[in-house]
């Protein structure tokens, strides 16, 4: 899908599609999702190790569209996870204190690995959970 | 001072997460330019990671470096590394001063002999120490005496890897790199004028995880970052291709984004990670924002024929060598041809009419 | 006068290089291509005859004494002089594998004349004793009896007095105030008598006055051949001398090659000054009759016949369209060969090759490049103008065993002559 | 001596000492070749041959005849088709249009840079068609002299480095175009010592040839 990159005024760009990055990463994630459902491994794709032309960030996210779960977790500054319009296919932003994004994956998996619960933080709650019981009595 | 917890015990100390801990190696892994498979090995290997000492050394330069590291106006996770290792001793950083300051930096360095890291930024003069000094001690002094302890140094600039600003011609102070002054430690080079932020800590991160030294090129800057060279990664290559360039920075070519390399890019010989991590947290970088690359991660990059002259255009004014050439050329070549013509007249003097009898050798006249 | 020696042909050598030599020695690229235009090269396939390399020994000379590098080397002791070894060496390819044909020039990509280096180089070559047996000896009877062939004005004056005899009228001889002063060659002399009287109706018919001359006769210039200046300015001192002293405005160079060159092209600046009549070929004449309407033929030779272009006449003299213009008053079935003009191939003799007993073999060989061109179009009869031509077609034609009878253009021209006599009475 | 440096220097210094040579080297070279004059024809011309010359420069660049012209095919096309491949790399690439911009002071459009690839590419195949010719045939092999093949790879040097260049093949680009601009320098001096000098020494042996042939009234 070769749509047109948002093209803001102030950024020098031209209207046509840039490097074409974003055709090739779609591909990328079709494939990937493929895989996923053939052979149940998922993949991640770092955006930051890409290069991306002006707007062409945000002309990925804007085809990928936001699906049916939006999570956030506020650990170390906010992130967001995001399953896009296409099942499998996450959208995975974490930011810092200040709100700064440090990096953006886009995840096929079936699962966020970060959504998970962790073992460490489990036992340390079941730890804390009796100190709550003794405090209601 | 540098304790014997890992990097786990105390980010849980500071009550983060496990899960958050997960998210910082994410996107340290990104910040190293490693692939995202790679977190799982980060994670083990950060979370049993010493938290070294650091000493941080800032010579002949402008604080661009450690502005743009720290970037003091917008904290962020880099200053959370810093958390992390204990920054012993940063001249602008550190709260202390005076004497103070250098009683802290001995002892750190006294207690993490061969363990502690030294940062350095900036170029340090050798024509005469006494350009540059600090407390009384001159750089030169004070950089020898810090390294004999040190486990690895970074020169993080290009003043501290290859001489930057202060190095460019005339050189007044006789800058020099570190690389030339201390040829006995692995020394890593972080060039650029400023590095980009996540790199001087991609850097850091990746000695803290894993402990040695990043695989490294020619110049000794880490191939993470610097592998690539700019234009390789530039969004502008295709109209490059095409041969599609901006003759003025208003131009058309100009507005529509085209190939920068007639108004002096020297993206083609940089080698540095702007084209994809790009500056600002992936805001944009100078290309992106219509000026050509200067190649500030080069060494003698002030010197490289000017800013906005093309890359393939000489540094030196080949009229002017013209000039000089055709001038020799011309005064010996009138001397030349003045002496191909007497010779050759010379030789018709000298002909002897030739006779039918004197046309075999030998013959009789 | 000292004898011949290596410091003489050197010194001459040194004095022949001009600006064109050394803008030639310094665009050739060794590229090979004046080979394949060398028939010397293309009936041998021996690389030696490859032009340029020719030239090498003038080459090195040029370079070691006129070029600043050169002479640096020479200093230096890494430049290989020039040898009389090597001259002598050298002749075998400056003089009997070269007809002076100047198709190398004409192809040579980067322009370099090599036919005017070679006659540059003969010059050091003869003055270093260096040229062959058979043309010193002809030079010397050139010279001392006249002509190289050894023919005397009485030889002339005999075949004048029969050829009257047949004509019924007069030849002219010394008649000064004549327009036109003929010159013979000794092989017409010798060879082809029908030359004269065909010169003698052709001019009667045309009312044009024109003599022979008792004490320049001989057009042919071995001096040019050998390349040796002197000799050709003293052969063609005597036509000039003669000429001024009839008085006539046209010398008529006869059906000979190199003549033509040494006359018209070379014999100027021989003497060193501009001659005060004109030179002309016979078929330059020929034409100009033809154009005036004085040359009237009548009946057309309807035998397959082609034209053998001399080179020393066609392509080194300009003189190209004309015997086409003739040839096409009396031959109905007139085709050319590949190449014909001024890109035609060499008969192998000309240049002084014919003279130089050394060459034979290489002569008959050479003419398998013209064989081949014949044996495309298998014509009746072969035209050509010029009787160092004529011998060597026949000598090579008979060797071939091909029956194909070899022709001058003015004999057939004069043979198709409209009986003059008859009409004006 | 790092990439850098490398490249600095033969942008630089490299560049400066090549361009005097080879400056200094032609202009000697023309005032040894022209001072050494020639004489004027006396004879009665056909033509003052002058026109015939220039006639000339341009009618040489192909066959003359059919006979010569079709054996040495080869020699004639590869020849056309190097230079025009050649040409096009040095004078239609738009950096190098940049670099005679910088000392000529004016410029002129470029050819997009894949057409330029494609040439270059084409002028080093016919390079290499060109040395397998000069070793194979004949009189090639018995004509050539080693200058005929240190020449030959100082001219095909600078394509390859420059298409190597271009492409980031096999070497960083900073050590390529170092490297390549060193092939240009090291042509550069050598260019007026050697049968390079026939670049501009063509014009006027072909001006001379047609010249000399015009005055006779042979037209080419």
């Amino acid at each position: 899908m070769n749509g047109k990159s948002s093209c803001s005024e102030e950024t020098a760009c031209s209207d046509e599609l840039y490097t074409g990055n974003v055709t090739p990463i779609l591909n990328e994630i079709r494939h990937a999702l493929k895989k996923l459902l053939e052979e149940g491994e998922s993949t991640i794709i770092d955006l930051r190790a890409l290069p991306m032309g002006p707007g062409e960030e945000q002309q990925l996210e804007s085809l990928l569209g936001i699906g049916e779960v939006t999570a956030n977790i506020d650990a170390m500054g906010p992130s967001t996870v995001n399953e896009t319009l296409f099942a499998g296919v996450w959208l995975i932003t974490h930011r810092n204190t200040e709100d700064a994004i440090l990096g953006k994956f886009i995840e096929i998996t079936r699962y966020p690995s970060i959504l998970e619960s962790q073992t460490v933080d489990m036992h340390s709650a079941l730890k804390a959970l009796p100190d709550l019981l003794t405090e209601n009595g | 001072m540098a304790d014997d917890r890992t990097l786990a015990d105390i980010l849980r100390s500071q009550g983060i997460s496990r899960r958050g801990f997960l998210k910082f190696c994410a996107t340290t892994a990104s910040m190293m330019a490693l692939s995202p498979a790679m977190v799982p090995k980060i994670a083990e290997a950060l979370e049993n990671a010493k938290r070294p000492s650091v000493i941080w050394l800032s010579f002949q330069e402008c604080t661009g470096c450690t502005e743009s590291l720290t970037r003091s106006h917008a904290p962020t996770i880099e200053k959370l590394i810093f958390d992390v290792i204990s920054l012993d001793h940063h001249h602008t950083l550190m709260a202390a001063s005076g004497h103070a300051v250098d009683e802290a930096m001995q002892e750190a360095m006294k207690e993490n002999y061969g363990k502690y890291l030294l940062i350095v930024d900036g170029s340090i003069p050798v024509g005469n120490p006494a350009y540059s000094t600090i407390g009384g001690v001159s750089n030169l002094e004070m950089l020898k005496d810090a390294a004999k302890g040190a486990a690895a140094i970074v020169s993080v600039g290009t003043c501290a890897a290859f001489g930057g600003l202060p190095y460019a011609k005339p050189n007044p102070t006789g800058a020099v790199p570190v690389t030339e002054i201390i040829k006995d430690k692995p020394i890593i080079n972080v060039p650029g004028c400023p590095p980009i932020p996540v790199v001087i800590t991609g850097v850091l991160a990746q000695f803290l995880t894993f402990g040695k030294l990043p695989e490294m090129d020619e110049l000794g800057r880490p191939m993470a970052f610097f592998g690539k060279n700019i234009h390789d990664r530039c969004y502008r290559r295709p109209f490059y291709e095409r041969g599609e360039f901006a003759e003025t920075f208003d131009d058309e070519g100009a507005k529509k984004g085209w190939c920068l390399f007639k108004l002096g890019c020297k993206g083609p010989v940089t080698y540095n990670a702007c084209a994809t991590t790009k500056w600002n947290e992936g805001t944009s970088w100078p290309v992106e924002s219509g000026h050509g690359c200067l190649g500030c991660s080069q060494p003698n990059f002030w010197d490289m024929g000017g800013f906005y002259n093309a890359l393939s255009t000489p540094t030196i004014d080949i009229a002017k060598t013209a000039a000089v050439g055709l001038a020799a050329g011309a005064a010996i070549g009138v001397a030349a041809g003045a002496l191909n013509r007497s010779k050759k007249a010379k030789a018709a003097r000298e002909h002897e009419t030739v006779t039918v009898n004197d046309l075999e050798k030998g013959a009789k006249s | 006068m000292s004898e011949a020696s290596l410091e003489r042909g050197l010194t001459d050598l040194k004095a022949q290089i001009d600006a064109p030599v050394a803008s030639f020695f310094s665009s050739c690229v060794h590229c090979g291509m004046c080979a394949e235009a060398c028939l010397f090269y293309t009936e041998t396939k021996d690389p030696v005859y490859t032009p340029i390399h020719k030239l090498e020994p003038m080459r090195r000379l040029w370079e070691q004494e006129y070029t600043l590098l050169g002479r640096l080397k020479k200093l230096l002791g890494v430049s290989k002089a020039v040898t009389d070894g090597e001259l002598e060496e050298w002749r075998g390819l400056v003089y009997d594998s070269c007809s002076l044909c100047g198709r190398c020039t004409m192809v040579c990509p980067v322009g370099n004349d090599i036919a005017y280096m070679i006659r540059k180089m003969r010059e050091g070559m003869s003055a270093s004793g260096n040229a062959p047996e058979g043309l010193i000896g002809a030079a010397t009877r050139a010279i001392q009896i006249g002509s190289p062939m050894g023919v005397k004005l009485p030889a002339l004056q005999a075949q004048v007095r029969h050829a009257e005899k047949e004509l019924g009228f007069e030849i002219p001889f010394d008649l000064e105030g004549a327009e036109y002063m003929v010159l013979m060659s000794s092989m017409e002399i010798m060879n082809y008598p029908e030359y004269l009287s065909a010169i003698a109706k052709i001019f009667k018919q045309a009312g044009k006055i024109w003599t022979l001359s008792s004490e320049a006769f001989e057009a042919t210039n071995t001096g040019i051949q050998i390349g040796s200046s002197d000799i050709a300015r003293e052969l063609v001192s005597r036509i000039v001398n003669a000429a001024d002293k009839l008085k006539v405005s046209t010398v008529i160079s006869p059906e000979c090659g190199h003549a033509y060159t040494a006359i018209r092209w070379d014999g100027p600046n021989l003497m060193g000054r501009p001659f005060g009549f004109k030179v002309r070929h016979i078929l330059e004449v020929l034409d100009e009759f033809r154009e005036q309407g004085l040359l009237k033929t009548e009946g057309f030779e309807n035998a397959k016949m082609t034209f053998h272009d001399p080179c020393q006449i066609v392509r080194r003299g300009g003189v190209i369209e004309q015997p086409r213009r003739l040839l096409n008053m009396v031959a109905k079935n007139f085709v050319e060969m590949e190449d014909a003009g001024k890109m035609n191939w060499c008969c192998g003799a000309g240049g002084g090759v014919s003279a130089n007993e050394e060459a034979d073999e290489l002569r008959i060989k050479a003419f398998n490049r013209k064989k081949a061109q014949l044996d495309e179009l298998n014509v009746d009869t072969l035209v050509t103008a010029c009787a160092n031509c004529r011998i060597q077609l026949e000598d090579g034609l008979e060797i071939n065993d091909m029956d194909i009878p070899v022709v001058g253009l003015t004999e057939m021209l004069a043979e198709h002559l409209v009986e003059t006599n008859k009409t004006e009475g | 001596m790092n990439s850098m440096d490398f490249l600095l220097w033969v942008r630089g210094p490299g560049l400066a000492i090549a361009s005097i040579i080879f400056v200094f080297g032609m202009t000697l070279r023309m005032f040894e070749i022209f001072m050494l004059g020639r004489k004027k024809n006396l004879a009665e011309l056909r033509s003052s041959g002058v026109k015939e010359g220039f006639r000339t420069i341009i009618t040489r660049s192909g066959g003359v005849d059919t006979y010569t012209t079709k054996r040495t095919m080869f020699t004639h096309i590869s020849g056309w088709v190097f230079h025009l491949g050649m040409f096009t790399a040095i004078f239609l690439l738009a950096p190098h249009i940049e670099l005679f911009k910088s000392f000529l002071g004016f410029g002129w459009p470029a050819l997009p840079t894949a057409i330029v690839d494609l040439a270059t590419v084409i002028a080093l195949i016919t390079l290499l068609a060109i040395l397998f010719h000069r070793l194979t045939s004949p009189v090639m092999r018995f004509l050539s002299v080693g200058q005929d093949y240190v020449v030959w790879a100082l001219t095909f040097l600078p394509l390859l480095t420059g298409y190597m260049t271009y492409h980031h093949l096999f070497f960083p680009y900073t050590w390529l175009l170092g490297i390549h601009i060193l092939s240009i320098c090291v042509l550069l001096v050598v260019f007026p010592f050697t049968k390079l000098t026939h670049a501009v020494t063509v014009f006027t042996s072909r001006w001379y040839n047609g010249y000399m042939a015009g005055q006779k009234g042979v037209k080419q």
